[in-house]
């Protein structure tokens, strides 16, 4: 059944639409400085649990990997792993510049620039760093998307494996990871 | 036709079972967000949760007992459950309450526990294996006081069942928690430990242990141990309503008084730090224990 | 000879041994059909086993044989558990050394388990009693090294256990002229109350070192760890029960008159239930898979004793009760640990893991079992605890029913760590080709007996029939609405209807299992336990994440002032001391040839001064 | 009297040497000397002062008259057997002293415990 | 055959002295003669028990040496105990000799039969004969063939056992001769039975002398405790089958001595309580040093001298049950010992250790099943010999009342089972020594017989019980016995 097919939606869709959009398990894994930006977003200030967003600690059961801030070569395998422990559906926010474009670290030998190739990134949020309401707007962006049934990077992720699988294996050198079998 | 009453009969216990189940959690939720002076989720927000979970498009298992985990455990809720006399009086919400007695009832409460500790061993998840051997550590812990406290009530009453422990607290001066207001007490440590919230929650603790046993659980499989979670709660606080508050003669009185008994362990969770296990346990087998002991003595001398 | 005679039925029983011994030269698989076949003959003899008692006399002592439904119901469970149990030996043996010696005592030992049940008389129950115990003594030091020690060590507490025994057989044999049980009892009561309970005291003290009672257990996790493990089932599972039986016998077809009856099973209780508490606390301190199986029957033999002595008529149903349950699923238990040695040739908990999906039959086997020893429902050993509490409650042990619950919910630990370290966690590289042992000779018997937990916990009643009559042999009368087929009934009135219970349990159960497991089953992968969230870390091939090594530290550190003090450490040191005891006195013999002479002399100086000072 | 008190006192030698000299040789002389003393005193027992030969040699000689002549055969025998003890503790003690080269009792004593 | 040669108790005595006379001359025509002689005669011996032994049964039979009348003359008093014991002596001679046919093999041959003959003959002499000094004389013959026999290996530590043996051996004899020379001076008889009569014409105090002499005298040889200290060193140095014959032949004659001689001339309740007592002493002090003892024919002599020490325990009893008993542990612990030195010789050889039974279940299957075996029975595990035999010494105790000495017998048979099971189960050590040699068949007969002997005692008890009734009758009816000897 196709998802963002939005005329084929049955009821049954709808809700479950509704429930992923407004669950959102956030997988609490700090991968740059941004990582300092998730506890404000969370806590009393801000409370990102109005909008059913809570941090999870297993990737297992959580729907949003967010990478924040820049990543590392040796990062970068680590959070491939964790991506693709994720269940679908799973989304990705790109959290600051460094994940854009590589931010400050543009010309470091061993960060990687543009997060968009070695995973489907379904939102960016902008800033160095993004404040919590810039962070919570973007939260609510891919709530929309998820509405629009437009955060589809897990499916896009699934179909263009061989080219996210090469880009990853271009940048790291010791590949030593069972493959994603599905 | 009756048959099919019955059997209706058991899937509207399920049901409210489930309702009250996530809208206590979803409660719990918003009471906790108040006191960090958030605003917190909708009441509903466990609901979406779990059908989110639901509907997850893949899951991943390590072999069968990662089937089988959830299983028992939904297995242990429901059949809990099901002998537990939901309502004090009136043919609906019975179900099997008059073919088992607390004995199986204490029994059958850990069996989903177990089952869980066996999925959770599955995945051979070192964090799921500590959560585990802290959870069971704790188990023992807290069965003591709740056998103690259920001792005491039986042998108050001479009986095993739960349908002669309610109908003999008749009034509101016979309800157990103010003939027997030790057991009482060391019922409701014994149900602190058993809702596994702070200061008692080193089994899934978080940030340590990635949640502990479940935490290779995506999918269905977190799906169905949320939806038996939310019916186990229900189950317990109508088996602590109708042990100590007399049990409910409508779904409404129900309600209130498992909510009033709910905020208990869910008050004390909102403002305590946790316990380590060792703690929780020689906790338990200290204080909840002499208060328990101390309730068979006053059975004893009541008698 | 008479074929439903009990003559006969030992006659078969002890001549299969020394057939199975002989044929062992002629080839094996003739010797294992021999031996196959004296055990289920035996098995099928019990059926038509007939009333008649039968007396012969030896060495001027009269020897009277006979069965009663009380040593039936053993005799049921002896037969139960011997079958599969040399079933399961064929192929595990069949690597062992020495074969003839292991099936000869392994048979000698059944045989002389039925000689005890279906002696009439105390004498020959001390001589089946003291065969049983010498040829299970040779079973145990069958594999030699360790061995050895922990065969001495069981003999010698057994030795204590039976030679109390012996001295109460002939101070009641010189009482009452005769040895029948009945006789005795007679007489027993006509002696003075001290003098009765120094005699039930010794007999008892007797019996219940074979049950391992605490203090005198300590021969029970050394001998249970080292024994071959098919025999260990038959040892924990029928064997110790002999303890039980003898017991039963004492304190209400001998005992029960005595004024000290009641204090004396009053304490009896205790000691049972202090001992399951504290066998619970040391089995989870285990590391070695038999070990932990070991002090775990020590500590299920300590529910069965404070059933036993309760002596109401529903604790001892639940005293009998347990005893075939825990007879069953500890047998199924040491054998699919016993499989997993055949396989892999390891019993210890911190170095197996991972094996459920080589021996998923094995695997399957234990959760069974665990499932029945921690009394969780359906299965059977709920029924028996369930009869246990509330016969606890009902005779106002109040106290008893905390001690006997803690152990109960303190044996999920140990349960949990033996099924979680050898079948659960992360496979092993190491124990990629261990293949599930063979069907026929061993997993039939674990599958059998898996079914016999199954339908026990349902229909409690084919095992309470028997027990009920081999009650009211021994004076208990068990009114039948004390039990029904699939209905439990406490003596307030209230019930446990089985049916029920499995009905709803089994269907949830289906249900959530076949939800979760059709459910968008196409979209459900499977991944090896290798795939697991660490924190992005990916483990490498050699590397296993299994949380094994001090599997319950938090607990242990909670129980610590309990578990640091050992009554084994105090029984090993009074034992150390009478070996330097002796280690001193043969220092008497200087040597020196002299000395000798002075001892002569001064013997005879001292003799001749005692003589002329008495003059 | 005297002979009593005499081999008491021979067999009291013995016995003394027996119990205390250290020299093998001369523990085997103690031996033999409370053999002697024995002998002595079963002689002494048969005596009688003034008697006569255990023969019926003249007519008219009671029993009464005559030396008892049982333990003069005894000691007969007695002698023999003493003589066969001392000739195999001998032979032992040469065996020892090439063995062990000394003569002193409690250095033999290899075989203790 | 009878008429043309009548079979009398003497030929128990005069057959082997005459064959050990004969052995030396039969040497010189030739070598097979030595070690078939010895054979023949124990048969003949053997053959003279099977006929006369039945008949003592009836009545004893009281032989007259020489022709003269007991109070002078020396008489052979064959009744059921004697006989009894002369044919089991002259039984475990048989065995002895067959299996030294091929496991002994230390020249010279034929001296080593020689002394064995001896031994045998003054052994069978001590329980026959009725006169005291002819008692003395016997025990002086066993006594130096036991000596001679037990340096008879030419090793190390051979001649210090022998000497040592000799030493406490002369003791004794000086103290019984001493004892005979007393009673002779108070008496003027040597006949026990003429004795017994005259026994008034002692004085009280003179008879408790007498009677702690002999006890000493006997005691030495029948290990009682403290005298016997020679016991372990003997029983290790000698050669096995010699140390088979020591705890099968002169502890039970020198027991019969001492008992024959309490009953008869000191029949007063403290003698035979004394007695008992010493009896448990040296059975708790002596399988408490066998306790940790590494030396495998030490630890066997330590459990000898308790087992003996269990049936002096129950012969003081003094009742019929107590001798029953007192016979039965006896006779079970000659066979019993005899085959657990035998076997242990043929495992691991002269000089075993605990050690060297490592492994020998899978080396050595049938020797370490008779070890087993033995050891079995000696703790009295049924359905073996020694069951029976420790079950009538319990019974005989519990008749009398004596619960201590029940308790103290029991605590010290756990001990005794810590040694030997600790020895058997080295037996079935995975790990062991080098097996050598193969055990000829003569030996394993040897064994085979004494195995079947348990095993026939174990499970027919019965069949032993009249012998052992009469057995004890014999020897607490003394009337019958001075009568009997003293009727003409």
């Amino acid at each position: 059944m196709e998802i963002n097919d939005k005329d084929t939606l049955t009821i049954v869709e709808h809700i479950k639409n509704f429930a992923r959009r407004h669950s959102l398990f956030v997988l609490a894994y700090g991968t740059g400085c941004g990582a300092i930006e998730i506890p404000p977003t969370m806590t009393s200030r801000y409370d990102a649990e109005r909008f059913g967003i809570v941090g999870r600690a297993t990737p297992r059961q959580a729907d949003v990997l967010l990478i924040t801030g820049y990543l590392s070569v040796k990062t970068l395998k680590r959070v491939i792993r964790t991506y693709e422990q994720m269940q679908d559906p799973k989304y990705v926010i790109g959290f600051g510049s460094c994940t854009i474009n590589g931010g400050m670290y543009w010309d470091s030998y061993n960060t990687i620039k543009v997060l968009d190739q070695y995973m489907p990134v379904d939102v960016y949020i902008n800033g160095c760093m993004p404040r919590p309401e810039s962070v919570i707007s973007g939260f609510i962006k891919l709530q929309q998307l998820i509405k629009a049934g437009k955060a589809d990077g897990w499916k896009k992720y699934q179909e263009n494996l061989d080219w996210y699988r090469a880009n990853q294996k271009k940048v790291i050198k010791n590949w030593n990871m069972p493959d994603y079998n599905w | 036709m009756e048959t099919l009453k019955t059997i209706s009969g058991y899937f509207a216990t399920i049901g409210v079972a489930f309702t009250v189940g996530f809208l206590f959690m979803g409660f719990r939720r918003i009471l906790t967000a108040r006191v960090q002076n958030r605003v917190g989720p909708p009441i509903y927000q466990n609901l979406l949760d779990i059908i989110k979970l639901w509907s997850k498009e893949s899951a991943i298992n390590h072999g069968l007992m990662q089937h089988m985990g959830p299983a028992f455990s939904i297995t242990a809720s429901v059949t809990t459950l099901m002998f537990i006399p939901v309502l004090r009086d009136g043919n609906w919400f019975q179900n099997f309450s008059f073919e088992g007695d607390l004995i199986f009832l204490l029994y059958i409460m850990v069996f989903g526990q177990l089952g869980m500790a066996l999925g959770a061993g599955q995945t051979g998840n070192p964090n799921s294996a500590i959560g585990v051997s802290r959870g069971l550590s704790q188990i023992v812990g807290y069965e003591i006081p709740f056998v103690l406290a259920l001792t005491a009530l039986m042998v108050y009453h001479e009986t095993t069942s739960l349908h002669e422990i309610m109908a003999a607290q008749d009034s509101i001066g016979g309800w157990n928690i103010f003939v027997n207001p030790l057991a009482f007490v060391a019922g409701i440590i014994a149900f602190l430990g058993m809702t596994h919230y702070t200061p008692f929650d080193v089994p899934f603790a978080p940030a340590e242990l990635a949640s502990g046993p479940p935490s290779e659980f995506g999918g269905k499989y977190l799906g169905m141990m949320m939806t038996s979670g939310s019916i186990f709660a229900f189950a317990k606080l109508t088996l602590f309503v109708n042990l100590f508050l007399g049990g409910a003669s409508n779904l409404l009185e129900l309600l209130v008084k498992a909510l009033a008994l709910y905020l208990i362990p869910v008050i004390i969770g909102i403002v305590t730090p946790r316990f380590r296990t060792e703690q929780a346990i020689l906790f338990f087998w200290k204080w909840p224990t002499i208060i328990g002991i101390l309730s068979i003595l006053w059975v004893v001398w009541m008698r | 000879m008479d074929i439903t005679g009990i003559p006969f039925f030992l006659a078969v029983s002890f001549g299969g041994a020394f057939l199975a011994y002989l044929m062992n030269f002629a080839h094996r698989f003739l010797r294992n059909a021999v031996v196959l076949l004296t055990v289920s003959a035996s098995a099928a003899l019990l059926f038509w086993l007939g009333d008649e008692t039968f007396s012969m006399e030896m060495g001027g002592f009269v020897l009277t044989l006979g069965k009663t439904p009380y040593s039936l119901f053993f005799a049921g469970i002896v037969a139960l558990l011997a079958v599969p149990t040399v079933l399961f030996s064929f192929t595990y043996m069949a690597k062992e050394e020495r074969p003839a010696m292991y099936y000869l005592n392994l048979l000698i030992t059944i045989a002389a388990m039925y000689g005890i049940l279906f002696s009439l008389d105390l004498l020959s129950l001390f001589i089946f009693w003291e065969i049983m115990t010498w040829s299970s003594f040779l079973l145990t030091i069958h594999k030699g090294g360790n061995a050895t020690k922990a065969g001495v060590k069981y003999f010698l507490y057994s030795a204590a256990g039976a030679y109390a025994i012996l001295f109460s057989v002939v101070i009641l044999y010189n009482m009452s002229g005769s040895l029948l049980i009945e006789d005795v009892a007679r007489s027993f009561v006509l002696q003075n109350p001290l003098m009765q309970l120094m005699l039930a005291g010794t007999l008892l003290f007797g019996f219940s070192v074979k049950a391992g009672l605490m203090p005198m257990h300590g021969w029970a996790p050394d001998a249970y760890a080292e024994s071959p493990a098919p025999f260990t089932a038959l040892f924990s599972g029928a064997l110790s029960k002999m303890g039980i039986f003898g017991m039963g016998m004492v304190l209400y077809q001998i005992f029960l008159q005595s004024p000290f009856s009641l204090p004396v099973r009053e304490l009896l209780a205790w000691a049972g239930g202090i001992t399951s508490a504290l066998a619970t606390l040391r089995a989870i301190q285990q590391t070695d898979a038999k070990r932990l199986l070991a002090y775990s029957s020590v500590a299920q033999l300590g529910y069965i004793v404070m059933g036993l002595a309760l002596g109401t008529p529903l604790s001892m149903m639940a005293a009998l009760f347990i005893t075939l349950l825990h007879g069953v699923f500890k047998a199924m238990l040491f054998f699919a640990v016993g499989a997993v040695y055949f396989r892999t040739g390891l019993t210890d908990l911190n170095e197996l893991r991972g094996l459920i999906r080589r021996m998923p039959v094995s695997f399957l086997t234990v959760l069974m079992a665990i499932i029945s020893l921690a009394n969780i429902p359906p299965l059977g050993g709920f029924v028996g605890k369930w009869l246990l509490y509330e016969s606890l409650i009902q005779s106002d042990h109040y106290f008893l029913v905390i001690v006997a619950f803690f152990s109960s919910t303190a044996s999920f630990l140990y349960v949990y760590r033996l099924i979680f370290s050898i079948f659960l966690g992360q496979e092993e590289k190491e124990f990629e080709h261990v293949k599930e042992v063979p069907f026929l000779t061993m997993q039939l018997p674990m599958l059998a007996l898996a079914a016999v937990t199954f339908i026990t916990g349902i229909f409690p009643g084919i095992v309470l029939a028997p027990i009920s009559s081999a009650l009211t042999y021994l004076g208990f009368p068990i009114q039948h609405d004390m039990w029904s087929m699939s209905m439990l009934f406490n003596e307030w009135g209230n019930r446990m209807n089985l049916l029920a219970m499995i009905s709803v349990i089994g269907t949830v159960f289906l249900t959530g299992f076949t939800i979760l497991y059709f459910y968008r089953m196409r979209r459900t992968r499977y991944v090896t336990t290798k795939d697991i969230h660490t924190s992005g870390e990916v483990p490498t091939e050699n590397e296993n994440l299994t949380y094994a090594i001090n599997f319950y530290q938090p607990f242990e550190r909670a129980a610590h002032p309990v578990l640091s003090k050992s009554i084994r450490a105090w029984i090993d040191w009074i034992g150390r001391s009478v070996s330097e005891l002796g280690d001193f006195l043969r220092h008497i013999y200087t040597g020196d040839g002299q000395t000798y002479a002075w001892y002569v002399v001064l013997f005879l100086t001292f003799m001749l001064a005692a003589g002329s000072w008495i003059l | 009297m005297i002979y009593y008190i005499a081999s008491i006192a021979v067999m009291l030698i013995g016995l003394y040497a027996v119990l205390v000299k250290k020299n093998l040789i001369k523990i085997v002389i103690g031996l033999s000397l409370m053999d002697a003393g024995t002998h002595l005193l079963l002689v002494a027992i048969g005596f009688i002062k003034g008697g006569t030969a255990p023969i019926f040699s003249e007519p008219g000689l009671t029993a009464d008259a005559m030396v008892d002549p049982v333990p003069q055969a005894l000691v007969l025998t007695a002698i023999v057997i003493g003589l066969a003890v001392t000739a195999v503790a001998l032979a032992l003690v040469i065996r020892i002293y090439a063995q062990h080269k000394t003569l002193d009792i409690r250095k033999i004593s290899s075989l203790k415990w | 055959m009878p008429e043309l040669f009548p079979l009398s108790p003497v030929h128990y005595v005069a057959a082997p002295l005459l064959a050990a006379f004969l052995l030396p001359l039969v040497a010189k025509l030739s070598r097979s003669f030595i070690k078939i002689l010895p054979g023949l005669t124990f048969l003949y011996v053997l053959y003279v028990s099977a006929v006369l032994y039945p008949q003592a049964l009836q009545a004893p039979i009281i032989e007259q040496i020489a022709g003269w009348a007991p109070p002078l003359g020396i008489n052979l008093y064959y009744g059921p105990m004697a006989g009894l014991f002369a044919s089991l002596f002259s039984a475990l001679g048989f065995i002895v000799w067959l299996y030294s046919l091929t496991q002994m093999k230390q020249e010279p041959l034929d001296r080593f039969y020689i002394l064995l003959m001896m031994l045998v003959a003054g052994a069978t002499g001590m329980v026959l004969t009725g006169d005291i000094f002819n008692l003395f004389v016997f025990m002086e013959i066993t006594a130096i063939s036991a000596y001679s026999l037990t340096a008879f290996l030419r090793e190390d530590d051979k001649a210090e056992a022998g000497f040592k043996y000799i030493l406490i051996g002369s003791l004794a004899s000086a103290f019984v001769l001493l004892g005979i020379a007393i009673l002779y001076s108070y008496t003027g008889t040597l006949n026990l039975a003429d004795l017994a009569l005259n026994m008034d014409k002692v004085p009280l105090s003179v008879r408790v002398i007498v009677f702690g002499l002999f006890l000493v005298g006997f005691g030495i040889e029948a290990e009682i405790f403290p005298l016997n200290g020679w016991a372990p060193d003997a029983y290790s140095a000698a050669p096995a089958p010699v140390s088979a014959l020591f705890a099968g032949i002169t502890v039970k004659a020198a027991l019969y001595a001492l008992a024959r001689v309490t009953i008869l001339l000191f029949p007063f309740a403290g003698s035979m309580a004394l007695i008992s007592i010493l009896g448990l002493v040296t059975l708790v002090i002596s399988e408490l040093a066998a306790l940790h003892q590494k030396n495998l024919f030490r630890m066997l002599a330590y459990s000898s001298m308790g087992q003996v020490g269990l049936a002096i325990a129950a012969l003081g009893l003094f009742t019929a049950e107590g001798v029953y008993a007192a016979l039965f542990a006896m006779i079970n612990h000659a066979i019993v010992k005899g085959m657990l030195f035998l076997t242990v010789f043929a495992m691991a050889g002269g000089s075993a250790t605990l050690d060297g039974l490592n492994g020998m279940g899978r080396k050595k299957p049938i020797l370490s099943l008779l070890f087993t075996l033995g050891a079995f029975a000696i703790i009295g595990l049924p359905p073996f010999s020694g069951f029976w035999s420790k079950l009538s010494v319990l019974t005989a105790m519990g008749q009398t009342g004596n619960y201590a000495m029940i308790a103290i017998v029991l605590a010290t048979t756990i001990v005794e089972a810590a040694y030997f099971l600790r020895a058997t189960g080295r037996l079935y050590l995975s790990e062991g020594n080098p097996a050598e040699g193969k055990t000829p068949l003569s030996a394993i007969a040897a064994l085979a017989v004494l195995a079947a002997g348990i095993l026939w005692i174990g499970f027919f008890p019965g069949s032993i019980d009249e012998t052992l009734t009469a057995g004890a009758q014999d020897l607490l009816d003394t009337a019958k016995y001075t009568e009997g000897v003293l009727k003409d």
